[in-house]
Protein backbone atom coordinates (compact mmCIF):
# COMPACT_ATOMS: atom_id res chain seq x y z
CA UNK A 1 0.00 0.00 0.00
CA UNK A 2 1.24 3.46 -0.87
CA UNK A 3 -0.77 5.47 1.45
CA UNK A 4 1.11 8.48 2.98
CA UNK A 5 -1.07 10.92 4.65
CA UNK A 6 -0.60 14.59 6.90
CA UNK A 7 -2.73 15.48 9.70
CA UNK A 8 -3.32 19.24 11.00
CA UNK A 9 -5.38 20.19 14.22
CA UNK A 10 -7.73 17.22 13.56
CA UNK A 11 -8.19 17.45 10.14
CA UNK A 12 -6.25 14.79 7.83
CA UNK A 13 -5.45 14.69 4.09
CA UNK A 14 -4.63 11.31 2.80
CA UNK A 15 -2.77 10.59 -0.76
CA UNK A 16 -4.58 7.46 -1.93
CA UNK A 17 -3.04 4.51 -3.89
CA UNK A 18 -2.13 4.52 -7.85
CA UNK A 19 -4.93 1.97 -8.25
CA UNK A 20 -7.69 2.03 -6.13
CA UNK A 21 -10.18 -1.83 -6.54
CA UNK A 22 -11.15 -4.12 -4.45
CA UNK A 23 -8.05 -5.61 -3.44
CA UNK A 24 -6.27 -2.52 -2.25
CA UNK A 25 -9.96 -0.98 -0.92
CA UNK A 26 -9.84 -3.43 2.12
CA UNK A 27 -6.63 -1.95 3.06
CA UNK A 28 -7.30 1.48 2.40
CA UNK A 29 -10.79 0.90 4.61
CA UNK A 30 -8.65 -0.50 7.83
CA UNK A 31 -5.73 1.65 7.72
CA UNK A 32 -8.11 5.01 7.15
CA UNK A 33 -10.17 4.01 10.44
CA UNK A 34 -7.26 3.25 12.57
CA UNK A 35 -5.62 6.69 11.55
CA UNK A 36 -9.37 8.58 12.22
CA UNK A 37 -9.57 6.86 15.66
CA UNK A 38 -5.91 7.11 17.02
CA UNK A 39 -5.82 11.07 15.60
CA UNK A 40 -9.61 12.11 16.54
CA UNK A 41 -9.92 13.26 12.80
CA UNK A 42 -12.96 16.01 12.37
CA UNK A 43 -12.27 16.43 8.58
CA UNK A 44 -10.82 13.73 6.06
CA UNK A 45 -9.69 15.26 3.17
CA UNK A 46 -8.93 11.76 0.30
CA UNK A 47 -5.86 13.31 -2.15
CA UNK A 48 -6.68 12.02 -5.74
CA UNK A 49 -3.15 12.84 -7.13
CA UNK A 50 -1.50 9.58 -7.52
CA UNK A 51 -4.21 7.68 -8.33
CA UNK A 52 -4.83 6.89 -12.12
CA UNK A 53 -7.09 4.05 -11.97
CA UNK A 54 -10.71 3.44 -9.17
CA UNK A 55 -13.70 1.44 -9.56
CA UNK A 56 -16.56 1.21 -8.21
CA UNK A 57 -15.08 -0.82 -4.69
CA UNK A 58 -13.23 3.17 -4.56
CA UNK A 59 -16.96 4.71 -3.89
CA UNK A 60 -17.74 2.01 -1.40
CA UNK A 61 -14.64 3.52 0.94
CA UNK A 62 -15.58 7.28 0.48
CA UNK A 63 -19.23 6.60 1.40
CA UNK A 64 -18.52 4.22 4.55
CA UNK A 65 -15.74 7.05 5.87
CA UNK A 66 -18.74 9.60 4.67
CA UNK A 67 -21.09 8.06 6.94
CA UNK A 68 -18.52 7.47 9.61
CA UNK A 69 -17.11 10.71 10.18
CA UNK A 70 -20.49 12.94 9.63
CA UNK A 71 -21.59 10.59 12.56
CA UNK A 72 -18.47 11.88 14.71
CA UNK A 73 -19.63 15.55 13.70
CA UNK A 74 -17.24 15.42 11.27
CA UNK A 75 -16.83 15.97 6.95
CA UNK A 76 -15.18 14.31 3.77
CA UNK A 77 -13.51 16.28 0.91
CA UNK A 78 -11.66 15.51 -1.90
CA UNK A 79 -9.12 16.97 -4.33
CA UNK A 80 -7.61 16.35 -7.50
CA UNK A 81 -9.96 14.08 -8.84
CA UNK A 82 -9.40 12.82 -12.61
CA UNK A 83 -12.13 12.92 -15.33
CA UNK A 84 -11.95 9.06 -15.56
CA UNK A 85 -12.42 9.25 -11.72
CA UNK A 86 -14.57 11.50 -11.68
CA UNK A 87 -16.51 9.66 -14.03
CA UNK A 88 -17.12 6.99 -11.10
CA UNK A 89 -18.06 8.88 -8.61
CA UNK A 90 -20.69 11.13 -10.88
CA UNK A 91 -22.88 7.47 -11.63
CA UNK A 92 -22.54 6.82 -8.09
CA UNK A 93 -24.71 10.22 -6.76
CA UNK A 94 -21.93 10.66 -4.30
CA UNK A 95 -21.54 14.16 -5.27
CA UNK A 96 -24.44 14.83 -3.73
CA UNK A 97 -23.05 14.54 -0.84
CA UNK A 98 -19.16 14.88 -0.68
CA UNK A 99 -17.54 17.50 -2.72
CA UNK A 100 -14.21 18.22 -5.21
CA UNK A 101 -12.63 20.88 -3.75
CA UNK A 102 -9.50 23.11 -5.46
CA UNK A 103 -7.15 22.63 -2.82
CA UNK A 104 -6.75 21.72 0.47
CA UNK A 105 -6.76 24.76 1.80
CA UNK A 106 -10.09 25.22 0.40
CA UNK A 107 -11.41 21.95 1.35
CA UNK A 108 -10.30 23.00 4.87
CA UNK A 109 -11.95 26.32 4.62
CA UNK A 110 -15.01 24.67 3.75
CA UNK A 111 -15.02 22.17 5.27
CA UNK A 112 -14.30 22.66 8.96
CA UNK B 1 -10.51 -7.18 -44.48
CA UNK B 2 -11.72 -8.22 -41.40
CA UNK B 3 -9.03 -7.50 -38.30
CA UNK B 4 -9.43 -10.25 -35.54
CA UNK B 5 -7.26 -11.86 -32.95
CA UNK B 6 -9.02 -13.09 -29.64
CA UNK B 7 -7.19 -14.76 -26.45
CA UNK B 8 -9.01 -16.29 -23.60
CA UNK B 9 -7.33 -16.26 -19.61
CA UNK B 10 -8.21 -18.15 -16.70
CA UNK B 11 -6.67 -17.27 -13.36
CA UNK B 12 -7.27 -18.08 -9.57
CA UNK B 13 -10.45 -16.13 -7.70
CA UNK B 14 -7.49 -13.75 -5.38
CA UNK B 15 -7.82 -10.21 -5.37
CA UNK B 16 -4.67 -9.74 -5.95
CA UNK B 17 -5.52 -10.80 -9.28
CA UNK B 18 -8.28 -8.28 -10.39
CA UNK B 19 -5.06 -5.44 -11.41
CA UNK B 20 -3.78 -8.62 -13.03
CA UNK B 21 -6.56 -8.38 -14.97
CA UNK B 22 -6.67 -5.62 -16.27
CA UNK B 23 -3.58 -5.05 -17.38
CA UNK B 24 -3.72 -8.37 -19.33
CA UNK B 25 -7.10 -6.66 -21.13
CA UNK B 26 -5.62 -3.38 -21.49
CA UNK B 27 -2.89 -4.63 -22.85
CA UNK B 28 -4.68 -6.75 -25.39
CA UNK B 29 -6.83 -3.73 -26.45
CA UNK B 30 -3.58 -1.80 -27.00
CA UNK B 31 -3.15 -3.16 -30.44
CA UNK B 32 -6.37 -0.52 -31.55
CA UNK B 33 -4.78 2.49 -30.27
CA UNK B 34 -7.94 3.43 -27.77
CA UNK B 35 -7.87 6.97 -26.41
CA UNK B 36 -7.28 7.08 -22.78
CA UNK B 37 -10.60 7.46 -22.04
CA UNK B 38 -11.49 4.48 -23.87
CA UNK B 39 -8.85 2.51 -22.26
CA UNK B 40 -10.17 3.24 -18.78
CA UNK B 41 -13.52 2.59 -19.27
CA UNK B 42 -12.68 -0.93 -20.37
CA UNK B 43 -10.40 -1.43 -17.33
CA UNK B 44 -13.07 -0.21 -15.24
CA UNK B 45 -15.48 -2.42 -16.17
CA UNK B 46 -13.77 -5.65 -16.33
CA UNK B 47 -12.46 -4.91 -12.87
CA UNK B 48 -16.26 -4.33 -11.54
CA UNK B 49 -16.80 -7.84 -13.23
CA UNK B 50 -13.84 -9.53 -12.04
CA UNK B 51 -14.33 -8.36 -8.71
CA UNK B 52 -17.55 -9.74 -8.88
CA UNK B 53 -17.12 -12.96 -9.86
CA UNK B 54 -14.05 -13.21 -6.47
CA UNK B 55 -16.22 -11.56 -3.91
CA UNK B 56 -20.01 -12.47 -4.91
CA UNK B 57 -19.04 -15.55 -7.66
CA UNK B 58 -16.68 -17.38 -5.10
CA UNK B 59 -17.25 -15.86 -1.70
CA UNK B 60 -14.61 -17.43 0.24
CA UNK B 61 -13.97 -20.11 -1.76
CA UNK B 62 -11.25 -20.31 -4.15
CA UNK B 63 -12.37 -21.22 -7.87
CA UNK B 64 -11.16 -19.84 -11.18
CA UNK B 65 -11.97 -16.22 -13.17
CA UNK B 66 -12.59 -16.91 -17.23
CA UNK B 67 -11.56 -13.86 -19.16
CA UNK B 68 -12.27 -13.98 -23.13
CA UNK B 69 -11.56 -11.36 -25.14
CA UNK B 70 -12.07 -11.00 -28.53
CA UNK B 71 -11.09 -8.24 -31.34
CA UNK B 72 -13.13 -7.92 -34.70
CA UNK B 73 -12.26 -4.79 -36.47
CA UNK B 74 -12.65 -2.10 -34.31
CA UNK B 75 -15.33 -4.06 -31.99
CA UNK B 76 -14.12 -5.33 -28.51
CA UNK B 77 -16.34 -8.20 -27.22
CA UNK B 78 -15.27 -9.44 -23.39
CA UNK B 79 -16.72 -12.45 -21.27
CA UNK B 80 -16.32 -13.11 -17.86
CA UNK B 81 -17.42 -16.29 -16.92
CA UNK B 82 -17.00 -17.59 -13.10
CA UNK B 83 -18.50 -20.88 -11.55
CA UNK B 84 -19.68 -19.61 -8.50
CA UNK B 85 -23.02 -19.43 -6.64
CA UNK B 86 -24.55 -17.77 -9.17
CA UNK B 87 -27.19 -14.34 -9.28
CA UNK B 88 -30.78 -15.82 -8.43
CA UNK B 89 -32.76 -12.69 -9.68
CA UNK B 90 -30.61 -10.65 -12.33
CA UNK B 91 -32.94 -7.94 -12.96
CA UNK B 92 -32.39 -7.05 -9.10
CA UNK B 93 -28.91 -7.45 -9.19
CA UNK B 94 -28.42 -4.96 -12.10
CA UNK B 95 -29.99 -2.25 -10.24
CA UNK B 96 -27.92 0.87 -9.30
CA UNK B 97 -27.10 0.13 -5.71
CA UNK B 98 -28.27 -2.90 -4.84
CA UNK B 99 -25.93 -5.04 -3.18
CA UNK B 100 -26.01 -8.04 -1.47
CA UNK B 101 -22.72 -7.61 0.47
CA UNK B 102 -23.58 -3.92 2.26
CA UNK B 103 -21.56 -4.59 5.27
CA UNK B 104 -18.38 -5.67 2.77
CA UNK B 105 -18.86 -1.47 1.99
CA UNK B 106 -19.90 -2.65 -1.37
CA UNK B 107 -21.73 0.21 -3.19
CA UNK B 108 -23.44 -1.72 -5.24
CA UNK B 109 -22.60 0.20 -8.61
CA UNK B 110 -20.52 -2.48 -10.08
CA UNK B 111 -23.58 -3.18 -13.05
CA UNK B 112 -23.88 0.48 -13.14
CA UNK B 113 -20.61 1.06 -13.82
CA UNK B 114 -20.32 -1.48 -16.67
CA UNK B 115 -23.44 -0.41 -17.76
CA UNK B 116 -22.31 3.56 -18.73
CA UNK B 117 -18.99 2.33 -19.71
CA UNK B 118 -19.56 -0.38 -22.42
CA UNK B 119 -22.07 -0.19 -25.25
CA UNK B 120 -23.74 -3.15 -24.43
CA UNK B 121 -23.63 -5.15 -20.99
CA UNK B 122 -25.83 -8.71 -20.62
CA UNK B 123 -25.78 -11.03 -17.46
CA UNK B 124 -25.97 -14.68 -18.19
CA UNK B 125 -26.12 -17.10 -14.62
CA UNK B 126 -27.84 -20.01 -13.44
CA UNK B 127 -27.72 -20.64 -9.54
CA UNK B 128 -25.49 -22.90 -8.20
CA UNK B 129 -23.64 -23.15 -11.30
CA UNK B 130 -21.75 -19.61 -12.35
CA UNK B 131 -22.18 -16.10 -13.90
CA UNK B 132 -21.16 -15.08 -17.19
CA UNK B 133 -21.20 -11.17 -18.11
CA UNK B 134 -20.79 -10.22 -21.80
CA UNK B 135 -20.03 -6.84 -23.00
CA UNK B 136 -18.93 -5.02 -26.14
CA UNK B 137 -17.68 -1.55 -27.17
CA UNK B 138 -17.12 -0.07 -30.31
CA UNK B 139 -13.71 1.90 -30.26
CA UNK B 140 -14.83 5.32 -31.84
CA UNK B 141 -11.38 6.67 -31.46
CA UNK B 142 -10.64 3.88 -34.32
CA UNK B 143 -13.32 4.50 -36.67
CA UNK B 144 -12.62 8.38 -36.26
CA UNK B 145 -9.03 7.83 -37.43
CA UNK B 146 -10.04 5.50 -40.29
CA UNK B 147 -12.50 8.50 -41.33
CA UNK B 148 -9.49 10.86 -41.66
CA UNK B 149 -7.73 8.68 -43.34
CA UNK B 150 -10.17 8.21 -46.17
CA UNK B 151 -10.56 11.82 -46.34
CA UNK B 152 -7.39 12.75 -46.91
CA UNK C 1 2.50 -20.17 4.66
CA UNK C 2 2.81 -21.23 1.16
CA UNK C 3 2.64 -18.36 -1.48
CA UNK C 4 0.45 -19.32 -4.82
CA UNK C 5 -0.92 -18.34 -7.83
CA UNK C 6 -1.73 -19.42 -11.29
CA UNK C 7 -2.88 -18.30 -14.81
CA UNK C 8 -3.26 -20.12 -18.14
CA UNK C 9 -3.57 -17.93 -21.47
CA UNK C 10 -4.37 -18.82 -25.12
CA UNK C 11 -4.35 -16.35 -28.11
CA UNK C 12 -4.04 -16.48 -31.64
CA UNK C 13 -0.26 -17.53 -33.52
CA UNK C 14 -0.11 -14.03 -34.42
CA UNK C 15 3.26 -12.25 -34.32
CA UNK C 16 1.33 -9.23 -32.94
CA UNK C 17 0.69 -11.25 -29.72
CA UNK C 18 4.44 -11.70 -28.86
CA UNK C 19 4.36 -7.99 -27.20
CA UNK C 20 1.32 -9.50 -25.66
CA UNK C 21 2.36 -12.33 -23.99
CA UNK C 22 5.18 -10.59 -22.83
CA UNK C 23 3.10 -8.38 -20.99
CA UNK C 24 1.25 -10.97 -19.30
CA UNK C 25 3.43 -12.89 -18.15
CA UNK C 26 5.41 -9.75 -17.12
CA UNK C 27 2.32 -8.38 -14.91
CA UNK C 28 2.03 -11.80 -13.31
CA UNK C 29 5.30 -12.03 -12.27
CA UNK C 30 5.04 -8.14 -10.82
CA UNK C 31 4.00 -9.74 -7.66
CA UNK C 32 7.00 -10.92 -6.63
CA UNK C 33 8.76 -7.52 -7.67
CA UNK C 34 11.86 -8.86 -9.34
CA UNK C 35 14.53 -6.72 -10.24
CA UNK C 36 14.99 -5.32 -13.53
CA UNK C 37 17.09 -7.76 -14.44
CA UNK C 38 15.15 -10.72 -13.83
CA UNK C 39 11.85 -9.27 -15.31
CA UNK C 40 13.96 -8.54 -18.49
CA UNK C 41 15.06 -12.61 -18.61
CA UNK C 42 11.89 -14.00 -17.99
CA UNK C 43 10.27 -11.37 -20.89
CA UNK C 44 13.27 -12.31 -23.29
CA UNK C 45 12.69 -15.99 -22.27
CA UNK C 46 9.14 -16.24 -22.84
CA UNK C 47 9.15 -14.06 -26.00
CA UNK C 48 11.69 -16.69 -27.88
CA UNK C 49 9.14 -19.53 -27.51
CA UNK C 50 6.30 -18.05 -28.00
CA UNK C 51 7.98 -16.97 -31.27
CA UNK C 52 8.94 -20.41 -31.74
CA UNK C 53 5.95 -21.45 -31.14
CA UNK C 54 4.14 -19.14 -33.72
CA UNK C 55 6.82 -19.53 -36.66
CA UNK C 56 8.41 -22.42 -36.81
CA UNK C 57 5.31 -24.46 -34.78
CA UNK C 58 2.12 -23.02 -36.90
CA UNK C 59 4.42 -21.87 -39.32
CA UNK C 60 1.77 -19.77 -41.75
CA UNK C 61 -0.77 -21.99 -40.46
CA UNK C 62 -4.08 -20.60 -37.72
CA UNK C 63 -3.05 -21.79 -34.79
CA UNK C 64 -3.69 -21.21 -30.39
CA UNK C 65 -0.32 -20.75 -28.13
CA UNK C 66 -1.02 -21.44 -24.39
CA UNK C 67 0.76 -20.12 -21.61
CA UNK C 68 0.50 -21.95 -18.33
CA UNK C 69 2.05 -19.66 -15.76
CA UNK C 70 2.63 -20.81 -11.57
CA UNK C 71 4.30 -19.22 -8.97
CA UNK C 72 4.90 -20.90 -5.79
CA UNK C 73 6.46 -18.73 -3.48
CA UNK C 74 10.05 -17.24 -4.75
CA UNK C 75 9.76 -19.62 -7.93
CA UNK C 76 8.56 -18.96 -11.23
CA UNK C 77 6.93 -21.90 -13.45
CA UNK C 78 6.11 -21.30 -17.20
CA UNK C 79 4.93 -23.77 -20.03
CA UNK C 80 4.63 -22.53 -23.57
CA UNK C 81 2.63 -24.72 -25.53
CA UNK C 82 1.65 -25.43 -29.13
CA UNK C 83 -0.35 -27.75 -31.08
CA UNK C 84 1.85 -27.50 -34.08
CA UNK C 85 4.20 -29.70 -36.10
CA UNK C 86 6.50 -30.69 -33.55
CA UNK C 87 10.06 -30.78 -33.43
CA UNK C 88 11.51 -33.68 -35.11
CA UNK C 89 15.05 -33.56 -33.09
CA UNK C 90 15.24 -31.83 -30.02
CA UNK C 91 18.49 -32.02 -29.05
CA UNK C 92 19.74 -30.47 -32.01
CA UNK C 93 17.24 -27.89 -31.82
CA UNK C 94 18.83 -25.93 -28.76
CA UNK C 95 22.14 -25.86 -30.12
CA UNK C 96 23.15 -22.69 -30.31
CA UNK C 97 22.98 -21.55 -33.61
CA UNK C 98 21.20 -23.99 -34.89
CA UNK C 99 17.96 -23.15 -37.27
CA UNK C 100 15.92 -24.38 -39.66
CA UNK C 101 14.42 -21.37 -41.12
CA UNK C 102 18.29 -18.88 -41.95
CA UNK C 103 15.91 -17.41 -44.85
CA UNK C 104 13.76 -15.84 -42.02
CA UNK C 105 17.03 -14.46 -40.40
CA UNK C 106 16.27 -16.28 -37.65
CA UNK C 107 19.47 -16.46 -35.77
CA UNK C 108 19.19 -19.87 -34.00
CA UNK C 109 19.68 -18.47 -30.48
CA UNK C 110 16.32 -18.86 -29.21
CA UNK C 111 16.81 -21.99 -27.17
CA UNK C 112 20.02 -20.63 -25.68
CA UNK C 113 18.83 -17.58 -24.48
CA UNK C 114 16.26 -19.37 -22.88
CA UNK C 115 18.72 -21.40 -21.26
CA UNK C 116 20.97 -18.54 -20.43
CA UNK C 117 18.41 -16.39 -18.66
CA UNK C 118 15.98 -19.46 -17.17
CA UNK C 119 17.28 -21.63 -14.21
CA UNK C 120 16.03 -24.82 -16.09
CA UNK C 121 14.42 -25.40 -19.55
CA UNK C 122 13.07 -28.86 -20.56
CA UNK C 123 11.44 -29.43 -24.18
CA UNK C 124 8.86 -31.78 -24.49
CA UNK C 125 8.11 -32.45 -28.31
CA UNK C 126 6.14 -35.10 -30.53
CA UNK C 127 6.33 -34.39 -34.53
CA UNK C 128 2.50 -33.69 -35.93
CA UNK C 129 1.09 -33.14 -32.51
CA UNK C 130 3.37 -29.67 -31.31
CA UNK C 131 5.37 -28.89 -28.50
CA UNK C 132 6.23 -27.74 -24.88
CA UNK C 133 8.48 -25.67 -23.51
CA UNK C 134 8.91 -25.97 -19.59
CA UNK C 135 10.82 -23.23 -17.94
CA UNK C 136 11.42 -22.38 -14.15
CA UNK C 137 13.09 -19.85 -12.66
CA UNK C 138 13.94 -19.01 -8.81
CA UNK C 139 13.81 -15.32 -7.84
CA UNK C 140 16.63 -14.47 -5.74
CA UNK C 141 15.45 -10.80 -5.29
CA UNK C 142 13.02 -11.95 -3.37
CA UNK C 143 15.00 -14.42 -1.41
CA UNK C 144 17.71 -11.63 -0.76
CA UNK C 145 14.35 -9.38 0.55
CA UNK C 146 13.29 -12.20 3.10
CA UNK C 147 16.77 -12.72 4.73
CA UNK C 148 16.73 -9.08 5.15
CA UNK C 149 13.24 -9.43 6.82
CA UNK C 150 14.80 -12.00 9.31
CA UNK C 151 17.84 -10.32 9.66
CA UNK C 152 16.28 -7.41 10.97
CA UNK D 1 7.02 1.16 -36.77
CA UNK D 2 9.01 4.35 -34.45
CA UNK D 3 12.07 3.89 -36.56
CA UNK D 4 13.98 6.92 -37.03
CA UNK D 5 17.19 7.62 -39.15
CA UNK D 6 19.62 10.30 -40.03
CA UNK D 7 21.94 10.22 -43.13
CA UNK D 8 25.27 11.68 -43.38
CA UNK D 9 28.26 11.13 -46.26
CA UNK D 10 26.78 8.16 -46.46
CA UNK D 11 26.41 6.82 -43.53
CA UNK D 12 22.92 6.04 -41.49
CA UNK D 13 22.35 6.24 -38.01
CA UNK D 14 19.18 4.48 -37.50
CA UNK D 15 16.98 4.55 -34.45
CA UNK D 16 15.78 1.39 -33.47
CA UNK D 17 12.01 0.74 -31.78
CA UNK D 18 11.22 0.80 -28.52
CA UNK D 19 10.42 -3.27 -28.51
CA UNK D 20 12.37 -5.71 -31.17
CA UNK D 21 10.82 -9.00 -31.63
CA UNK D 22 10.27 -11.58 -34.86
CA UNK D 23 7.02 -9.10 -35.16
CA UNK D 24 8.53 -5.66 -35.30
CA UNK D 25 12.42 -7.68 -36.62
CA UNK D 26 10.71 -8.16 -40.17
CA UNK D 27 9.53 -4.70 -40.37
CA UNK D 28 12.33 -3.15 -39.47
CA UNK D 29 14.19 -5.18 -41.55
CA UNK D 30 12.80 -4.34 -44.76
CA UNK D 31 13.04 -0.55 -44.05
CA UNK D 32 16.34 -0.86 -43.26
CA UNK D 33 17.44 -2.97 -46.31
CA UNK D 34 15.40 -0.03 -48.42
CA UNK D 35 16.63 2.80 -47.15
CA UNK D 36 20.76 1.17 -47.55
CA UNK D 37 19.73 0.64 -51.39
CA UNK D 38 18.12 3.46 -51.80
CA UNK D 39 21.06 6.20 -50.30
CA UNK D 40 24.43 3.71 -50.97
CA UNK D 41 24.87 3.55 -47.31
CA UNK D 42 28.42 2.52 -46.49
CA UNK D 43 28.46 2.75 -42.35
CA UNK D 44 25.41 1.48 -40.69
CA UNK D 45 25.04 2.68 -37.08
CA UNK D 46 22.26 0.87 -35.04
CA UNK D 47 21.69 3.25 -32.17
CA UNK D 48 19.60 1.46 -28.90
CA UNK D 49 18.65 4.92 -27.23
CA UNK D 50 14.73 3.96 -27.20
CA UNK D 51 15.38 0.23 -27.37
CA UNK D 52 14.12 -0.78 -23.64
CA UNK D 53 13.45 -4.90 -25.07
CA UNK D 54 15.10 -7.13 -27.71
CA UNK D 55 14.85 -10.72 -28.22
CA UNK D 56 16.95 -13.47 -30.36
CA UNK D 57 15.28 -11.57 -33.57
CA UNK D 58 17.33 -8.73 -32.89
CA UNK D 59 20.39 -10.60 -33.43
CA UNK D 60 19.25 -12.27 -36.91
CA UNK D 61 18.50 -8.42 -38.06
CA UNK D 62 21.90 -6.98 -36.87
CA UNK D 63 24.01 -10.10 -38.51
CA UNK D 64 21.44 -9.81 -41.46
CA UNK D 65 22.99 -6.41 -42.27
CA UNK D 66 26.21 -6.75 -40.90
CA UNK D 67 26.90 -9.67 -43.60
CA UNK D 68 24.87 -7.19 -46.08
CA UNK D 69 26.88 -4.50 -45.41
CA UNK D 70 30.22 -6.70 -45.48
CA UNK D 71 29.77 -7.81 -48.72
CA UNK D 72 29.53 -4.27 -50.42
CA UNK D 73 32.24 -3.45 -48.30
CA UNK D 74 30.63 -1.46 -45.80
CA UNK D 75 30.50 -2.09 -41.94
CA UNK D 76 28.33 -1.65 -39.05
CA UNK D 77 28.40 -0.76 -35.14
CA UNK D 78 26.40 -0.39 -31.95
CA UNK D 79 25.66 2.62 -30.03
CA UNK D 80 23.76 3.02 -26.72
CA UNK D 81 22.77 -0.48 -25.91
CA UNK D 82 21.67 -1.35 -22.33
CA UNK D 83 22.73 -4.05 -19.98
CA UNK D 84 19.66 -6.37 -20.86
CA UNK D 85 19.99 -6.60 -24.90
CA UNK D 86 24.03 -6.64 -24.27
CA UNK D 87 23.53 -9.99 -22.24
CA UNK D 88 21.03 -11.32 -24.95
CA UNK D 89 23.87 -9.94 -27.69
CA UNK D 90 27.02 -11.24 -25.78
CA UNK D 91 25.49 -14.86 -26.09
CA UNK D 92 24.84 -14.85 -30.05
CA UNK D 93 28.91 -14.24 -29.84
CA UNK D 94 27.79 -11.04 -32.54
CA UNK D 95 30.64 -9.04 -30.38
CA UNK D 96 33.10 -10.98 -32.40
CA UNK D 97 31.55 -8.75 -35.88
CA UNK D 98 30.15 -5.90 -34.34
CA UNK D 99 31.10 -3.66 -31.55
CA UNK D 100 29.45 -0.95 -29.16
CA UNK D 101 30.86 2.34 -29.51
CA UNK D 102 30.69 5.14 -27.57
CA UNK D 103 28.97 7.58 -29.22
CA UNK D 104 28.08 8.08 -33.24
CA UNK D 105 31.28 9.86 -33.63
CA UNK D 106 33.16 7.57 -32.20
CA UNK D 107 31.29 4.71 -34.39
CA UNK D 108 32.31 6.78 -37.47
CA UNK D 109 36.02 7.04 -36.44
CA UNK D 110 36.51 3.72 -36.28
CA UNK D 111 34.67 2.27 -38.93
CA UNK D 112 34.73 4.59 -42.18
N1 LIG E 1 -20.45 -13.00 -10.49
C1 LIG E 1 -21.43 -12.91 -9.58
N2 LIG E 1 -21.84 -14.00 -8.88
C2 LIG E 1 -22.83 -13.92 -7.96
N3 LIG E 1 -23.49 -12.78 -7.67
C3 LIG E 1 -23.14 -11.65 -8.34
C4 LIG E 1 -22.11 -11.66 -9.31
N4 LIG E 1 -21.99 -10.41 -9.81
C5 LIG E 1 -22.92 -9.67 -9.17
N5 LIG E 1 -23.61 -10.40 -8.29
C6 LIG E 1 -24.73 -9.93 -7.41
O1 LIG E 1 -25.19 -8.69 -7.93
C7 LIG E 1 -25.11 -7.67 -6.92
C8 LIG E 1 -24.83 -6.32 -7.57
O2 LIG E 1 -23.55 -6.30 -8.18
P1 LIG E 1 -22.82 -4.93 -8.41
O3 LIG E 1 -23.75 -4.00 -9.14
O4 LIG E 1 -21.52 -5.21 -9.07
O5 LIG E 1 -22.58 -4.32 -6.97
P2 LIG E 1 -21.61 -4.75 -5.77
O6 LIG E 1 -20.50 -5.59 -6.32
O7 LIG E 1 -21.11 -3.45 -5.26
O8 LIG E 1 -22.45 -5.51 -4.80
C9 LIG E 1 -24.03 -8.15 -5.99
O9 LIG E 1 -24.14 -7.58 -4.71
C10 LIG E 1 -24.28 -9.66 -5.99
O10 LIG E 1 -25.34 -10.00 -5.12
N1 LIG F 1 7.66 -24.63 -31.08
C1 LIG F 1 8.42 -25.19 -32.05
N2 LIG F 1 7.86 -25.98 -33.00
C2 LIG F 1 8.60 -26.53 -33.98
N3 LIG F 1 9.93 -26.34 -34.09
C3 LIG F 1 10.56 -25.59 -33.18
C4 LIG F 1 9.84 -24.97 -32.12
N4 LIG F 1 10.73 -24.27 -31.36
C5 LIG F 1 11.94 -24.45 -31.92
N5 LIG F 1 11.85 -25.23 -33.02
C6 LIG F 1 12.97 -25.68 -33.87
O1 LIG F 1 14.18 -25.45 -33.15
C7 LIG F 1 15.04 -24.60 -33.90
C8 LIG F 1 15.89 -23.77 -32.99
O2 LIG F 1 15.10 -22.85 -32.26
P1 LIG F 1 15.75 -21.53 -31.65
O3 LIG F 1 16.94 -21.92 -30.85
O4 LIG F 1 14.67 -20.80 -30.93
O5 LIG F 1 16.24 -20.71 -32.90
P2 LIG F 1 15.44 -19.91 -34.06
O6 LIG F 1 14.05 -19.63 -33.60
O7 LIG F 1 16.24 -18.68 -34.24
O8 LIG F 1 15.46 -20.81 -35.26
C9 LIG F 1 14.13 -23.83 -34.81
O9 LIG F 1 14.80 -23.33 -35.94
C10 LIG F 1 13.07 -24.87 -35.15
O10 LIG F 1 13.52 -25.73 -36.18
Amino acid sequence: MSLTYEIKHRNMIVRLDAEIDHHKAEEIRDRLDQLIAMNSIKVLIFDFSNTVFMDSSGIGVIMGRYKKMKQMGGDVGLINVNSNIQRVLKLSGIYRLVKNYESVQDAIKRLV
Amino acid sequence: MKFENEMKIEFDSKSQNEGFARVVVAAFVAQLDPTIEELADIKTSISEAVTNAIIHGYEMYPGKVYIYCKIVDDVIYVEIEDHGKGISNIEEARQPLFTSKPNMERSGMGFTVMEAFMDNVEVESVEGCGTTVMMKKTLLSLRATKEEACNE
